[in-house]
């Protein structure tokens, strides 16, 4: 009796703690909604959280691929050129006359294609990803350059900026983007075959090899995810800036994203995560930014603050859900 | 159990491996090895540690492809290997002795990986669900198909493992020593599923060290000398002495030794647990144990042996109890500071817990002693460390010819002989040594029972815990038992008698019926 | 001396207007020698890596270094280092403590000339924001002039002016976007270089907001497009001719390697002011010359 | 008989192996110093010799520490806002008539000060090292901004600028320290029991701390020695440019550090690597850099270039490496 009774109390123990530890950084992420409402009276607008969701859009949308990658193990530091590239493409196709539109769809395709070989050099070749998408990183920022001949390229009229510019039922198309993005990254992950395999992959590779698995078509996929979401927030940025530079476009971008992922609680080491934890690790990251400005704080201090609230935020969350589980 | 054998030469057999070779490198695991399964046996497989009882697995599963000449035939016809996939469509399925499973995902998950219920690539997960409990509920376990991998016990992983090859509809299972983390209990229902799956015709390949499971077991024998076939006993012909010597290619006269045996309250205690609990899997446990004495720790899968041990030594933080070694309370917040005490602890994850495999042996005997060496306070002594590795090699007879080989080079019963060395450096007065023979030949066994033997007699106090219930009795002087956390009894040998089986079974399982059914 | 090799050394090369001036160099070397090998490399604004090309230029043995220093005072040293080499060290867009000669734009006139324009559109009197940008010299300079100009109208109140809006669109679009909602009411906003100010004029759309008018320094291609419009916030740029300042200090540059000590070393630029009326007199940037 | 022979066989290989894996990149190292001369004529020579040298030195003694950090198992993102602040305090301290010449202690002390606080944290409160080092590399840039506010130091009469420019028989000063922090390095890891338990504690962390070794310690000197260094770097760097700047001084610096360390063979998991590799890693992106410029290859083609040849070495370094060992 006592068994069953001690078995099903874990069972319970463990759901609360997978839901807590997706959830787990929300309490953070509310405590400075409020916090920043508190200090300038005008966080919580309609108007500003609409702002807010359209900042965290495309990280959102890198994060969510950079999470199948990290899920399985792996890193991804070229979403940042490939999404300078595909921007550059989506702006360069958008010119054509007529056929504008293809932007989006050829901006898509760059990233899927950037991903694809990625993938294929890490799941053939069996390379280690952080130096296969370093070099990528700066493969592709050169390319990106090389699209636009140095410049920036940019369209007044580009035929999809309603994708960055515009609203449905007053939320910001970026957003829905970002929240489809999600949603499709959910399913996948949670209530597939593949995504079962991502876990897998993650968790334990021999394993997954033993049990039939193909890892390399499974590593493949996730790259291939990573560089379609980051194609895909190429054109989002190109919509909402009707404009790419080669150069400039992405710097960095796979710091935030690789942190919305890790703030989110997703393991470093692979197997363990969610992808809501990684949305609400983008919107803290978007709300720290936003908030900082509305409040009126200095450049300067944004960078320290912003720092110490990233570090503040995980040792709350580990001290939270210390009571929950051993590890 | 009745073992009819069920098998007739005349038929055509459901398996047959032809010459296989596998060579790594330019290390040769199998040469020229040839098997033949039938349909409806269990066909024991045999051989001292590394003698590539897993590698041939590993070639039937598809795991490794082996080299060009040898060639696999299922029911007689020859099929392409060197894919998992394959291998399961041929029918095979293959308990792993390494445990194969994905941690972070659930039972259910684990046990149909790779083959998950679905539609157009949708999970179907009520259906993964409801067909894995039945199957969890035949070998008689307690957790939920819901419950995190990680979260289990390595023995009820091992379960977990053996439910796995029990989804498939496979012809051919294979176990590699799938009863080392076992407990008598969860053995028993495992062989009652072998068993039926016997009567349903599914051919078995059953490996494992355990001399008693292959003469309950076993309808043939095959055994495996270095890398090499040397031949196939049947069930009649079946003797220790066939066996062992055909394994070892000597005679091993004692297997237990047990001459430090002394009464053991003449001595000294030197070490004391009182109350000792977590608040979770551990309760109030209290125990004494003498100078010079061996004392067992027995009980059922996850009844909380391992976690005892790691509270004792600091490993987990306890909520309660104290402990006391040669009359002096301790304070043990890290594994350091019980060490420092003299308190030695040998994990029962040789791999996960205990071994820096990508270190040299040398390394692995000395990491937890080189500060002591060091000169200068902190410049390693290269030379005081060789000689420590190699009297460690020479006093443990580990099989190696260099020490500066990385240890997870190692066969398993020598890895574990390098890591009690790493112990013994420390020069402990109480070693707690969690499963010592997990996974060990039996030559490289009755060497650690040799050791176990004389550190006792060195006067050392020694905490064995195991699930390996004729070892508890043939080592130790009493065996304190485990169930649910807490410690439930104690059961000691009289003089000229050694401990009762059944005795500490009862106690175990706590229950009457249980006991009846192992004297059946 | 003959000109066979030219080095250039730009603070991030991406960005249109250090194309402009790459292209000027080329196209006035080539002139004086058709087969001169020109590299070009961008430091992005770190300056150990501009030392280490410049470093690089010397060992690789060229004649002139076309620099356009990350670091207008702490870039010193390393111009010594080329001059004691005897490479010739030609400055444009930023001074170089050192060079022999430079070429640039007057940055504080640049700024001070947007902003007197929001100082006569608005009468003297209103609510201003200013864009900031990295802390180069430049930028420096152009926040100073613009600064001075607010000073002289004590009516003028300068809301914000410590937000950085990287000089990029994105950075100019986020930024724009906090002080939209941090200020209901803004009358003008002075960015410290066109993609800022093209961000920001995205942020006021997206916002429903046109209370304001929008000055900025450059005169970019994006931004004579938008000019062009007429119905942009953006109502002026004072520009800088890249082209020219860049093929002028290479003229300048390759006189000092004959030997010819330039009568002015340090040369300053007017920027011209464009608006929607005197667009049409405007060269641009990617103009074919 | 066949197991004696077998094994001193594996023992020659082992030995083979793991000084083939050191030297790893060795051999591209030399093809693109070869390559290189051909191409320019002048690579070879030895004033560009103490340049390559000169311009790897700085990012040679950040992988140096960086190696330790890797080999446990973690990673130091902000090395280069560290190298930032340290360099601001040495110029700063500089600026102290008389005693300038305590601006070099004054900046590795605020390095090594910096690692502390890292270590601590990620010692002492168990948070990830990604994300506390991310924390530390935005607040690090802030401060590091901060002190100098917002404008460059300088200091043209800078008391130790020897350090940066001037040379001790021929070679340069800068790389002498790099080469007595590789040696430092080396001495540490392969020669005392803190390097033993380095490895060990990136072989397998648990089973170190259950051989008793005070992992938070390891970990804690780990993060140290990399502040120390990053603020060494900032020394030189300081000394070499007689300025800082707070913004702009170290940007991406961390992703050339762990370049050089994985390029060198170390792994990502820890427990396996060496010192030498990572100065051998760091050389070749020194050379990269200089190599393509003295060519005169486009900014853009050196981009582009240098992403494939970092990957291409690691895929040679893998097949080469692929006949000898296991993994
Ligand atoms: N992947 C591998 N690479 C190199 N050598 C290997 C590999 N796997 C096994 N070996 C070697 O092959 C030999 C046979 O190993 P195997 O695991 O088959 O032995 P085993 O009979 O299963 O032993 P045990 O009883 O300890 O499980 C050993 O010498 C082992 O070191
Ligand atoms: N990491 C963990 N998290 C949660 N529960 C755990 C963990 N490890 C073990 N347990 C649970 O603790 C209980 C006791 O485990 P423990 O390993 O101490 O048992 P044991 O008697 O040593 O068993 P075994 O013979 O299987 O090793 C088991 O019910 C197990 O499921
Ligand atoms: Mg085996
Ligand atoms: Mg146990």
């Amino acid at each position: 009796m006592t068994t069953i009774q001690t078995d099903s109390k874990a069972k319970n123990k463990a759901r609360l703690g997978s839901t807590l530890t997706a959830l787990g950084m929300l309490p953070v992420l509310i405590l400075l909604a409020i916090g920043f409402h508190l200090l300038s009276g005008r966080f919580l607008s309609v108007n500003n959280l609409s702002i807010v969701m359209q900042q965290a859009s495309i990280n959102t949308v890198l994060a969510a691929g950079m999470t199948f990658v990290i899920l399985t193990g792996g890193i991804d530091l070229s979403v940042g050129s490939i999404l300078a590239a595909s921007a550059m493409v989506g702006v360069i196709v958008s010119l054509w006359p007529d056929i504008g539109m293809l932007g989006v769809p050829a901006a898509i395709g760059v990233g899927l294609a950037c991903g694809l070989i990625n993938g294929m050099i890490i799941a053939f070749l069996k390379l280690p990803p952080f130096i296969v998408t370093l070099g990528s990183l700066t493969a592709m920022r050169g390319i990106a350059r090389l699209l636009g001949n140095d410049t920036t390229v940019f369209n007044p009229d580009l035929p999809f900026d309603f994708i960055g510019n515009g609203s449905l039922f007053g939320i910001p198309w970026l957003a829905i983007i970002a929240i489809v993005t999600i949603l499709v990254s959910w399913f996948i992950l949670k209530r597939t075959v593949l995504g079962n395999w991502i876990y897998a992959v993650g968790g334990n590779v021999e394993a997954a090899r033993l049990t039939g698995i193909k890892v390399p078509l499974v590593l493949l996929f996730v790259y291939a995810m990573s560089g379609l979401f980051s194609g895909l927030g190429g054109a989002m940025s190109a919509a909402r800036l009707y404009a790419a530079n080669g150069l400039q476009l992405g710097q960095a971008y796979e710091l935030d994203a690789i942190a919305a992922v890790i703030l989110g609680g997703t393991s470093f080491v692979g197997g363990i995560g969610s992808i809501w934890g990684t949305l609400i690790g983008a919107l803290i990251i978007a709300v720290l930014s936003n908030g900082l400005i509305l409040v009126g704080v200095s450049d300067i201090w944004q960078y320290i603050i912003k720092g110490l609230v990233i570090i503040v935020a995980v040792a709350l969350d580990r001290y939270r859900a210390k009571g929950l589980s051993r590890t | 159990m009745s073992a009819a054998p069920l098998t007739s030469a005349a038929a055509v057999p459901v398996l047959e491996m032809r010459n296989i070779s596998k060579t790594f490198g330019t290390t040769r695991a199998l040469s020229n090895v040839s098997l033949t399964v039938h349909a409806g046996e269990v066909h024991a497989l045999m051989g001292e540690n590394g003698a590539g009882k897993s590698t041939l697995m590993k070639v039937l599963s598809g795991a490794y492809t082996a080299d060009a000449g040898g060639e696999i035939l299922i029911d007689g016809k020859p099929v392409f290997t060197g894919d998992p996939n394959k291998a399961k469509e041929n029918g095979i399925a293959v308990i792993y002795q390494e445990l194969s499973l994905a941690p972070n995902l659930s039972v259910a998950q684990n046990m149909f990986l790779g083959a998950e219920p679905s539609r157009f690539g949708i999970l179907d997960r009520s259906r993964m669900r409801s067909r894995a409990e039945p199957i969890l509920k035949r070998l008689g376990l307690g957790f939920s198909a819901d419950t995190m991998v990680a979260t289990l016990s390595l023995g009820e992983r091992q379960m977990v493992e053996i439910a796995r090859a029990l989804t498939t509809n496979a012809r051919i299972i294979v176990m590699d020593e799938p009863t080392t983390s076992l407990t008598t209990r969860e053995t028993d229902r495992l062989f009652e599923v072998i068993a039926s799956l016997k009567a349903h015709g599914i051919a078995i390949i059953y490996i494992s060290h355990r001399m008693e499971e292959i003469y309950q077991l076993a309808d043939r024998v095959s055994v495996l000398r270095d890398s090499a076939y040397v031949g196939t006993l049947a069930r009649s012909d079946l003797s220790a002495a066939k066996l062992v010597s055909m394994m070892v290619g000597r005679d091993l006269s004692s297997f237990y030794k047990k001459e430090h045996s002394a009464p053991a309250g003449e001595r000294a205690v030197v070490l004391s647990i009182r109350d000792v609990g977590d608040g979770r899997r551990v309760h109030h446990c209290s125990f004494d144990v003498h100078a010079g004495e061996v004392m067992g720790i027995a009980g059922l899968v996850g009844s909380g042996r391992t976690e005892l041990a790691r509270l004792i030594f600091g490993a987990d933080a306890k909520t309660s109890g104290t402990v006391v070694l040669n009359g002096r309370e301790l304070n043990i917040r890290s594994p350091r500071d019980a060490m420092d005490a003299g308190i030695a602890y040998l994990t029962e994850d040789r791999k996960g817990l205990g071994l820096f495999l990508e270190m040299s042996i040398t390394d692995n005997v000395n990491v937890a002693v080189i500060g002591e060496d060091a000169r200068f306070g902190s410049v390693l002594d290269f030379a005081k460390a060789r000689q420590r590795a190699d009297k460690a090699v020479s006093n443990l007879s580990i099989r190696t010819n260099s020490t500066s080989i990385n240890v997870g080079a190692l066969s398993g019963g020598n890895q574990q002989k390098a890591l009690i060395a790493r112990l013994l450096e420390t020069r402990p007065k109480v070693i707690i040594l969690d499963e010592p023979t997990r996974g060990v030949d039996v030559g490289a066994k009755s060497e650690i029972y040799r050791i176990i033997d004389e550190l006792a007699r060195e006067g050392i106090a020694i905490v064995l815990i195991s699930s390996d219930l004729p070892e508890i009795i043939g080592i130790a002087d009493r065996a304190l038992v485990m169930r649910e956390g807490r410690i439930v009894g104690e059961v000691k040998a009289a003089p000229g008698a050694p401990i009762a089986q059944e005795a500490i079974m009862t106690l175990s399982t706590g229950s009457m019926t249980d006991k009846v059914q192992e004297e059946a | 001396k003959d000109l066979n090799k030219i080095g250039i050394s730009v603070g991030l090369l991406g960005n249109p207007f250090f194309v402009a001036t790459i292209k000027g160099i080329e196209d006035a070397a080539k002139k004086i020698n058709p087969n001169v090998q020109v590299t070009s490399v961008s430091a992005d604004y770190d300056l150990n890596k501009q030392v280490s090309q410049i470093d690089s230029f010397i060992a690789a043995g060229v004649d002139i270094i076309m620099l356009n220093a990350v670091d207008a005072k702490a870039i010193a040293p390393a111009v010594k280092k080329a001059t004691d080499a005897g490479v010739v060290v030609a400055a444009f867009d930023v001074s170089a403590p050192g060079a022999d000669v430079t070429v640039m734009t007057n940055n504080v006139k640049a700024g001070a000339d947007a902003c007197q324009y929001i100082v006569d559109k608005l009468g003297g009197k209103g609510d201003v924001v200013i864009i900031n940008g990295p802390a180069s010299s430049s930028i420096l300079d152009r926040v100073q002039g613009c600064k001075e100009t607010f000073a002289k109208s004590p009516d003028i109140k300068i809301l914000s002016d410590d937000q950085n809006g990287q000089g990029s669109r994105d950075g100019g679009l986020a930024v724009m976007q906090g002080l939209l909602t941090r200020f209901q009411k803004i009358d003008g906003v002075f960015a410290i270089n066109d993609p800022t100010a093209i961000g920001a004029e995205l942020a006021a759309k997206q916002l429903n907001r046109n209370e304001f008018i929008i000055t900025a320094v450059d005169g970019a291609p994006d931004i004579e497009k938008a000019l062009a419009g007429g119905n942009s916030l953006i109502k002026a740029s004072a520009s800088q001719d890249p082209y020219t300042m860049a093929g002028q200090a290479l003229q300048l540059g390759v006189d000092v390697l004959n030997g010819k000590k330039p009568a002015e070393p340090v040369v300053l630029l007017d920027p011209q002011l464009i608006t929607a009326e005197n667009l049409k007199d405007y060269k641009g940037w990617t103009a074919v010359r």
